[in-house]
């Protein structure tokens, strides 16, 4: 299989950056997943969806909006009613869905190369996202596992807490590199490393 | 040290040493000076001149309601214009010049305004400079003509023109409690409620905590009170769950408890560190705030009470209990309340001499006549300063008897030695924030103050922002606002014991001395009490017309410590009490805040740009790129030495003799899928789309609800319920919302769902009538021959081991195809396309060519679709489905819509074999001197290797009905006039043999 | 300016976008009833006071709001999804300054 | 003599200025008028003084809810221009412009109309085809347009980034000479002076709570000050429309009330010579004599009758100007303040008679309604006068968007928010 190529390959530069005397605030990365899907139940059928979900995915999504589920390899959150992101390693996540969500259910759209996977890891995490959105990703705001659909201007982003410090973020690939451009000017202050 | 500096109090480090210079002079001050402090303790008293008049000018006030001390701080060629030497800290290499002075601030030639006197009084400006009715300064000339002495005249500091180098950033927060101001009140307020278990952020705009804590030199809870704000800061810093904001003015008070702040992260270093902003714009969202704001002393109105050395009396005290600077060494003290008696004890305890305790009343509280005594200097009761003397400095004032009942001057003015005046004329609560959340301030006649008005958001005042002036009752209040803020009961268990507390009295309802000469009301734009009363007598008497006419209230302070004597003064003109003349309702910002700052990260950063797949590709090859929206898209793919012109000609030539590749990723893309999606399709497209087979694609169109063409693009049918809308790229967004707003909105009942994929998806268009045999060569898994992929039809197959999707669809009018695989491989695949072309020598064409190629064939894009345009004006009436209703069917045979003179498409050729330009007016005659009698305009231009010929499309009066006929291009804005003939849009090609071919 | 998505609780008015005039009803698509297009297209009841609006929340779920704000303090009384018989889904963390 | 001059200044000036007379007078109102006009800003204000200088009808009273000039003429960013695209509205604006250019002397009053010009920036060759579109269109009504480019913009304005590789880079303008600012109380002031010289009464704090009726036949208003008759009542109340004719039962109108808000920084030193416009998004900005940048942007968006607006578009508008200054990053912003707009369905105001016998309509005038202050009163005095339209304001009927014969300038169609 040909492999994908990432939007940030000019500006990807690895290594501690800012002001990382002390430390680094943030770790930043591409997570560069095999798949990312769009489901969509019909009103009625969420709790169907939800079960074909964990049988395509293996991922249990809890009730709730935004509410999610992340696993080292895995995870998938609530981002609208009746409405699903679901990530995974390993590519051909779509077709598995397709094959358990049938029209009469909701649909699947495959978002693998349209979205850009991101994470922002570290104790200054929710400081540097708060620059950017206007939404409360302190823990109890926003426990681990669920998620938010929100925008910065221009950017329309959907983040997941995957970890108490550790937010994955999936962005449009057409403005990624100048998301990302952002997030490292951003991160300066705190100092981060790009891996 | 300086004979200002005394050797012990304030909270300034002695033993850091500060140098900066001021107007080219190096100057010397401490760690914790503000540029204030640090030029009071060098004796340097004259600091700015006035807006209009030029007056000399000191500093008034130690703190934001500053209106006179207002300097230029440069940072190489940075210019940061009229800050508030109040406000300003001092750090190594600060360069500080003074503004609004020629040739020099000593020596003014600006001050000849002063002379003008009586004759440059409010509002003259409507009065003259009309000039003459007839001649050459007729109309407006004359009037230009002043204007422009008039404008270099005023103005303040100069901004600067280089770009600003520092960064600027934003930052979202949320807490349940926003305590605002950090005084006793604040400090209180926010410990209760970090106690309760909220999450708190107590901003405080000073660069201390404690406010006046720092300098009432109270005691709270047996400890001086600045220990005691200290400790309790330190307290806070500790938790967790409190977010302490220094340097943070909180400017902005929007809707839904929405409040906006500004942090002065590094205004006062020498060098910000690595990343860090110099302003951070906050952007909080409280579920309830704490005002503590405090309150503003208010001066008293009286002849020479702007002379430099006329002070506040707070702010006197601050200099000498914060920053151990003594303002004067003979010190006077004009009031009409008890407060500045603990500034003319604190600064007596100072070093300082009080010569004179001047007192509008009759009577004063016991506290202070033991003050008075025991400061020493005169105790004036029933008197009132009538003047100041001195040239650029108080060396002097002059004292008369007062009688408060009839407000009449009584006896003979006497003079009094003094080197310094401190005046209090009461204080005004600082509710700017709670008028600002929606409601009036009132009116309280015993503290001659206006009070917050009751919560129109959800907010608690607590302190001397609810008129309650005293530290003990600020206590109490902050601890009970804090308690409820928290979601307690606010009963406090123990409030806090003040000892040594201050003096306190309501103001004798005193605002001006009725004494002879310039008495000031607003300092800084030189309104006078004798400009309120003009305003009076010309009938400008409401609280808004006073502030237009006179500009009473409009300067960089805001009117902070003029606002209530000037309507004071009006109110007595009027006869009426202060309540009945009103009070004008704050807006943002409380305080000035810096552009950069709001722009924040969008500083140098507008916009975000945006990239297809094969960006980097494009540039590689040196592309010109040209920004389409957000997106960035190649104009031409030049080669050295060649012209645009040239470069798109060449490449349309190469399309229509051999083959070219576009990059069509910034198209718009949207799946349609759902059991429902062909019935939506039949909805929002004027023309059919369930009956389209599966594989097959169809143009669309779509029209506004009121009938209007709205976009246009292909529809992909990649399965029964699964459908690829395209549409312009200018338009995506908005198509994606239409389709949104009709499937929440209007048809809830259809299962049908939308998402963007359009950076799902790269596109390449591959034209020319080479372009099947490129392909053929490069694709596998399927045929691409005229049978397995006719006209309209889609296969998937493969090119270069990377899954493709391929329409056969032209814009162009040659056989085109366009190839669509993920975004991930958009470069490998166009790559490999862009080799499959090179043995026939395929070119990759941009914007100019793309235009040239379906001007050529008549195609309309969103210059004719301009949102004004009917589908019959553009010639696609045939797309209008009889058979069905669709958005904008009901409104499409109204009057206007049919008109017969409505501007309809049509083709034009250049008869002059001269260039066309866009946004030119085509009429029959013409007439160079006198352009008039447009019928139409060109919308779009190109020269036509296909007909040789300079060729536009235009949208005229009569259209077809004109087809053949001679017009003229009429350009007088570029003096392009020439003969053109109006024919079919269809230039090239118009039966579609090569496409369909 | 804060909405209350039914979905993703209370959110900045900059994720959402004013779809406008909520009290219209659109004709039924086959009506030729001119006025009463007319009507829905062009003509606005321009409440000053409770209005009945329709909002987008393009910068997050993407649902259509139909909501009812005082145009007069900008107060929102009432929100809830346009499209019918979705009723409010319980976010699944804490919310902060829900108190417009 | 004229009551305002040099001359007078210096009189005055001599008495220590205690013979100014009020500008206007504080009359209670009369039991009756010929005719009523509703809302006391610049357009009521300039209708009533044309009414009695132009038609000789001076028994005229303008009832206004708060104090003059509180609306919209004086929370506006004092533009003056007549750059438009639609002949309609060239036509129209032409009109106010060759009245503001005599407006002090007609007044008597300075009303401080500088001609500095406006410019609006392209920055792609898509949009100055479209700026030039507009000239040309202007040059075809006679109006004055020409095209900059970038050399000789960066002449003019120092500090702007014209640099190519700017986000929008500049590739040109249209420049229209005669346009400028004006100072806008002055224009309310001015107005209302010469009204009240004429004989037209002015009663501020004279709110309207309903209509007096015969029949269909408006017949009067209802105020807080009692009852007034009149045989013909105007409403020119711009944002405030939707509330006055719900008085009379019509709440049908092509008219939705939204926020604009206005900027102003802290004073400095000349900088900008004129009036300049951004084409990246939506930003103007013009230095006033004081020496303040006064800018605004777009409308924040959504329907309201508040005198408020909210923080995003403030953000937005700040990041505009400093796209095109970047060098005005350290300067403050100094105050902010909304006005309410009469935002109609095709971006174009109407000036009519109607909807109700005796009553005459003036609204919907977008962001249009300081510069269009001199044609809209004249025009709009023609129409009372003699019971039907001038030939210029024939165009902007109420009718028109039901009839399809929409005068959208900008190509929005019925999203009042967009025009």
């Amino acid at each position: 299989m040909v492999e994908m190529l990432s939007p940030l390959q000019p500006v990807w530069r690895p290594g501690s950056h800012g002001n990382f005397a002390d430390g680094v605030g943030v770790v930043l990365s591409e997570t560069q997943p095999g798949s990312i899907v769009q489901v969509t139940a019909w009103p009625g059928e969420e709790k169907t969806v939800i079960a074909a979900i964990r049988t395509a995915s293996g991922l249990s999504l809890p009730d709730g909006a935004g509410g999610g589920i992340a696993t080292e390899t895995r995870a998938a959150f609530g981002i609208a009613p009746g409405k699903f992101l679901v990530v995974s390693e390993d590519e051909g996540l779509a077709d598995a869905l397709v094959q358990a969500i049938p029209i009469n259910l909701g649909t699947v759209t495959d978002l693998s190369h349209g979205r850009t996977a991101l994470r922002i890891a570290g104790p200054k995490a929710e400081w540097v996202l708060q620059k950017f959105f206007a939404v409360d990703f302190s823990l109890p705001a926003l426990p681990v596992g669920s998620g938010v659909a929100t925008n910065h201007h221009d950017i329309f982003a959907h983040i997941q807490r995957t970890g108490e410090d550790r937010f994955d973020l999936t962005i449009f690939r057409s403005f990624a590199r100048a998301f990302w451009t952002a997030l490292c000017h951003a991160s300066e202050e705190v100092g981060y490393e790009v891996r | 040290m300086s004979p200002r500096r005394g050797n012990t109090a304030g909270r300034v480090d002695r033993t850091r040493t500060i140098r900066f210079s001021f107007d080219g002079k190096s100057l010397t001050g401490h760690a914790g000076d503000t540029l204030a402090s640090a030029l009071l303790a060098n004796g340097i008293s004259l600091v700015a001149r006035s807006f209009k008049y030029h007056r000399p000018r000191g500093v008034l006030t130690a703190g934001i309601d500053e209106p006179s001390a207002l300097v230029t701080v440069l940072k190489g060629e940075e210019r940061e214009p009229n800050v508030p030497a109040t406000m300003l800290e001092i750090y190594d290499g600060l360069v500080v010049v003074s503004q609004n002075r020629f040739p020099s601030l000593a020596v003014d030639v600006g001050a000849v305004n002063g002379l003008a006197g009586k004759a440059i009084s409010a509002g003259f400006y409507y009065k003259t400079f009309m000039g003459p009715v007839i001649g050459p300064l007729k109309g407006t000339r004359f009037w230009m003509v002043c204007e422009h002495f008039i404008r270099r005249a005023a103005g303040l500091g100069s901004a600067g023109t280089a770009p600003d180098s520092s960064r600027y950033e934003r930052m979202y927060a949320f807490c349940d409690v926003l305590v605002v101001g950090s005084g006793p009140a604040g400090l209180m307020a926010a410990k209760a409620a970090s106690e309760g278990g909220a999450r708190v952020i107590l901003a405080e705009l000073d660069s201390r905590f404690g406010g006046s804590a720092n300098w009432s030199g109270e005691t709270i809870d047996s400890l001086p009170a600045a220990d005691w704000a200290a400790d309790t800061v330190r307290d806070l810093s500790g938790r967790e769950n409190v977010r302490l904001l220094p340097r943070t003015t909180v400017w902005g008070y929007y809707d839904s408890n929405g409040l906006a702040a500004l942090e002065r992260v590094t205004d006062h270093k020498e060098k910000p560190g690595k990343g860090e902003p110099r302003h951070r714009h906050w952007s909080i969202r409280a579920g309830t705030v704490v005002l503590a704001t405090g309150a503003f002393e208010r001066p008293l109105v009286f002849p020479g009470n702007d002379r430099p050395g006329v002070m506040l009396a707070s702010a006197a005290q601050r200099y000498a209990a914060e920053f151990g600077v003594l303002p004067g060494e003979k010190i006077a003290v004009f009031a009409n309340n008890d407060g500045a008696y603990a500034a003319a004890k604190t600064l007596r305890d100072s070093g300082a001499a009080i010569t004179a305790i001047v007192d509008v009343r009759a009577d004063i509280s016991a506290e202070a006549r033991a003050i008075a005594s025991a400061v020493g200097g005169h105790l004036l009761l029933r008197h009132a300063v009538v003047a100041t003397e001195g040239g650029k400095h108080v060396s002097g004032i002059k004292v008369q008897g007062f009688d408060l009942a009839s407000r009449r001057l009584t006896g003979e003015a006497r003079h009094l030695d003094a080197d310094c005046l401190i005046v209090s004329g009461g204080w005004s609560p600082v509710i700017h924030l709670a008028s600002q959340a929606g409601a009036a301030p009132k009116w309280d006649e015993t503290l001659q103050a206006f009070l917050p008005p009751e919560p129109a958001q959800n907010w608690i005042g607590a302190g001397s922002f609810n008129g309650r002036f005293t530290t003990a009752e600020a206590l109490a209040e902050g601890l009970s606002a804090g308690l409820r803020a928290a979601g307690g009961n606010g009963h406090p268990e123990a409030v806090p014991e003040v000892e040594h507390a201050a003096p306190f009295s309501e103001p004798a309802p005193v605002f001006e001395i009725p004494a002879k000469g310039k008495a000031f009301v607003d300092l800084q734009h030189d309104v006078t009490a004798e400009d309120v009363r003009l305003a009076h007598r010309e009938g400008f008497i409401s609280v808004e017309h006073l502030k237009r006419y006179t500009t009473l209230g409009m300067a960089t302070d805001q009117g902070k410590t003029s606002n209530v004597p000037g309507l004071a003064i009006m109110a007595d003109a009027l006869g009426k009490p202060v309540a009945e003349v009103g009070t004008t309702r704050f807006r943002p910002p409380f305080a000035s805040v810096s552009i950069g700052a709001l722009a924040a990260e969008r500083y140098g950063d507008i916009k975000p740009e945006r990239l297809t797949p094969m960006h980097d590709w494009h540039v590689a090859q040196g592309a010109k790129m040209y920004a389409a929206g957000l997106w960035y898209r190649p104009q031409i793919y030049g080669k050295p030495g060649e012209t645009v012109e040239q470069a798109y000609v060449r490449e349309t030539k190469t399309v229509r003799e051999i083959a070219g590749i576009v990059d069509v990723s910034t198209l718009g893309k949207i799946a349609v899928q759902g059991p429902d999606a062909a019935t939506l399709l039949d909805r929002v497209y004027t023309n059919m789309f369930s009956t389209l087979a599966v594989n097959k694609a169809r143009y669309g169109l779509m029209l506004r609800e009121e009938g209007i063409a709205f976009d246009d693009g292909t529809t992909w049918r990649l399965g029964e319920h699964d459908f690829l809308m395209t549409t312009t790229t200018a338009n995506a967004g908005k198509v994606m919302q239409h389709l949104e707003y009709y499937l929440d909105v209007v048809w809830p009942d259809l299962k049908v769902h939308v998402t963007s994929v359009t950076d799902q998806w790269a596109g390449a268009a591959i034209a020319g009538p080479k372009a099947r045999e490129i392909l053929a060569t490069c694709v596998t898994g399927t045929a691409v021959d005229n049978a397995t992929l006719p006209f309209m039809g889609i296969v998937s197959g493969e090119i270069a081991g990377v899954p493709v999707k391929i329409c056969r669809l032209s814009f162009s009018g040659e056989m085109a195809f366009e190839v669509y695989c993920g975004a991930g491989h958009g470069t490998h695949v166009w790559e490999a396309l862009v080799e499959a072309g090179k043995p026939f020598g395929m070119v990759p064409y941009g914007l100019e060519a793309l235009g040239t190629l379906r001007i050529e064939k008549g195609h309309v894009t969103g210059a004719e679709i301009d949102g004004r345009t009917t589908a019959s004006d553009l010639h696609l009436d045939w797309m209008l489905s009889k058979k069905k209703p669709f958005i904008g069917s009901n409104m499409l045979g109204r009057e206007g819509l049919v008109a017969g003179d409505r501007l309809r498409l049509v083709g034009l050729i250049s008869l002059d074999n001269r260039p066309l330009n866009g946004g030119a007016h085509i009429v029959e005659q013409v007439d160079e001197a006198n352009p008039r009698h447009s019928i139409g305009h060109i919308t779009a231009v190109c020269y036509s290797p296909a007909l040789g010929k300079y060729i536009g499309l235009a949208l005229v009066k009569g259209g077809k009905s004109r087809h053949g006929t001679r017009a003229f291009i009429s350009d007088p804005l570029r003096k392009r006039f020439g003969p053109v003939e109006i024919v079919s849009h269809h230039f090239f090609d118009p039966e579609g043999s090569r496409m369909h071919g | 300016m804060l909405i209350t998505c039914p979905y993703c609780g209370p959110r900045d008015v900059s994720e959402f976008s004013y779809q406008g005039d909520g009290n219209r009803t659109r004709p039924d698509p086959a009506s030729t009833d001119q006025a009463a297009w007319n009507a829905y297209v062009y003509d606005r009841i321009n409440t000053a006071g409770d209005h009945k609006e329709i909002w987008q929340h393009s910068g997050g779920c993407r649902s259509h709001l139909a909501v009812t704000r005082s145009t007069l303090t900008h107060k929102i009384s009432h929100v809830a999804f346009a499209r019918g018989g979705l009723a409010s889904v319980r976010p699944a963390g804490r919310d902060h300054g829900d108190h417009a | 003599m004229a009551e305002y001059s040099a001359f007078s200044i210096l009189k005055n000036a001599i008495s220590g200025n205690r013979d100014w007379k009020p500008a206007w007078r504080k009359p209670d109102p009369k039991p009756s008028y010929d005719v009523v006009v509703i809302g006391g800003g610049g357009h009521g204000l300039s209708t009533a003084y044309y009414l009695a200088k132009e038609h000789g009808i001076t028994n005229v009273a303008v009832v206004e809810k708060g104090y003059l000039g509180s609306g919209n003429v004086g929370r506006n960013t004092t533009i003056v221009r007549s750059n438009y695209l639609l002949p309609e509205n060239i036509r129209f604006y032409e009109h106010s412009m060759k009245l503001w250019e005599n407006l002090s002397h007609d007044l008597n009053y300075n009303v401080m109309f500088s001609q500095r010009g406006i410019l609006n920036l392209a920055h792609t060759p898509g949009q100055f085809d479209d700026y030039a579109r507009r000239g040309n269109a202007m040059r075809h009504e006679g109006g004055d347009a020409e095209l900059l480019y970038p050399d000789q913009i960066a002449r003019l304005y120092p500090g702007l980034d014209v640099s190519p590789k700017a986000r929008f880079p500049v590739v040109g303008g249209l420049l229209q000479p005669r346009a400028g600012t004006a100072r806008h109380d002055a224009v309310a002031w001015g107005y209302a002076r010469g009204a009240d010289r004429r004989g037209v009464d002015i009663l501020e704090n004279c709110e309207v709570i309903g209509f007096l009726r015969e029949g269909d036949r408006i017949v009067g208003v209802q105020t807080t000050r009692g009852d007034i008759r009149a045989r013909k009542v105007a409403v020119a109340a711009a944002g405030s429309t939707g509330r006055v004719l719900k008085l009379a039962g019509i709440d049908n109108l092509p008219i939705e009330s939204h926020v604009l808000q206005a900027f102003v920084s802290e004073s400095l030193k000349p900088i900008l010579p004129g009036v300049i416009t951004w084409g990246g998004g939506h930003l103007y900005v013009s230095q006033s004599d004081k020496g303040g940048l006064v800018f605004g942007g777009d409308l924040d968006g959504y329907n309201t009758y508040a005198q408020r607006g909210n923080l995003p578009l403030v953000e937005e508008v700040m990041s505009e100007l400093l796209a095109m200054f970047p060098g005005f990053a350290k300067v403050r912003l100094l105050r902010s303040w909304g006005g309410v707009m009469d935002m109609s369905m095709d971006g174009s105001p109407i000036i009519t008679t109607g909807p109700l016998p005796g009553m005459y309509l003036n609204c919907g005038w977008c962001y249009g309604g300081f510069k269009a202050t001199p044609a809209s009163g004249w025009l709009f005095a023609w129409t009372i006068a003699k019971n039907a339209p001038h030939e210029i304001n024939a165009p902007f009927t109420l009718d028109r968007f039901h009839r399809g014969i929409l005068i959208d300038e900008k190509g929005q169609g019925a999203t009042p928010k967009l025009h």
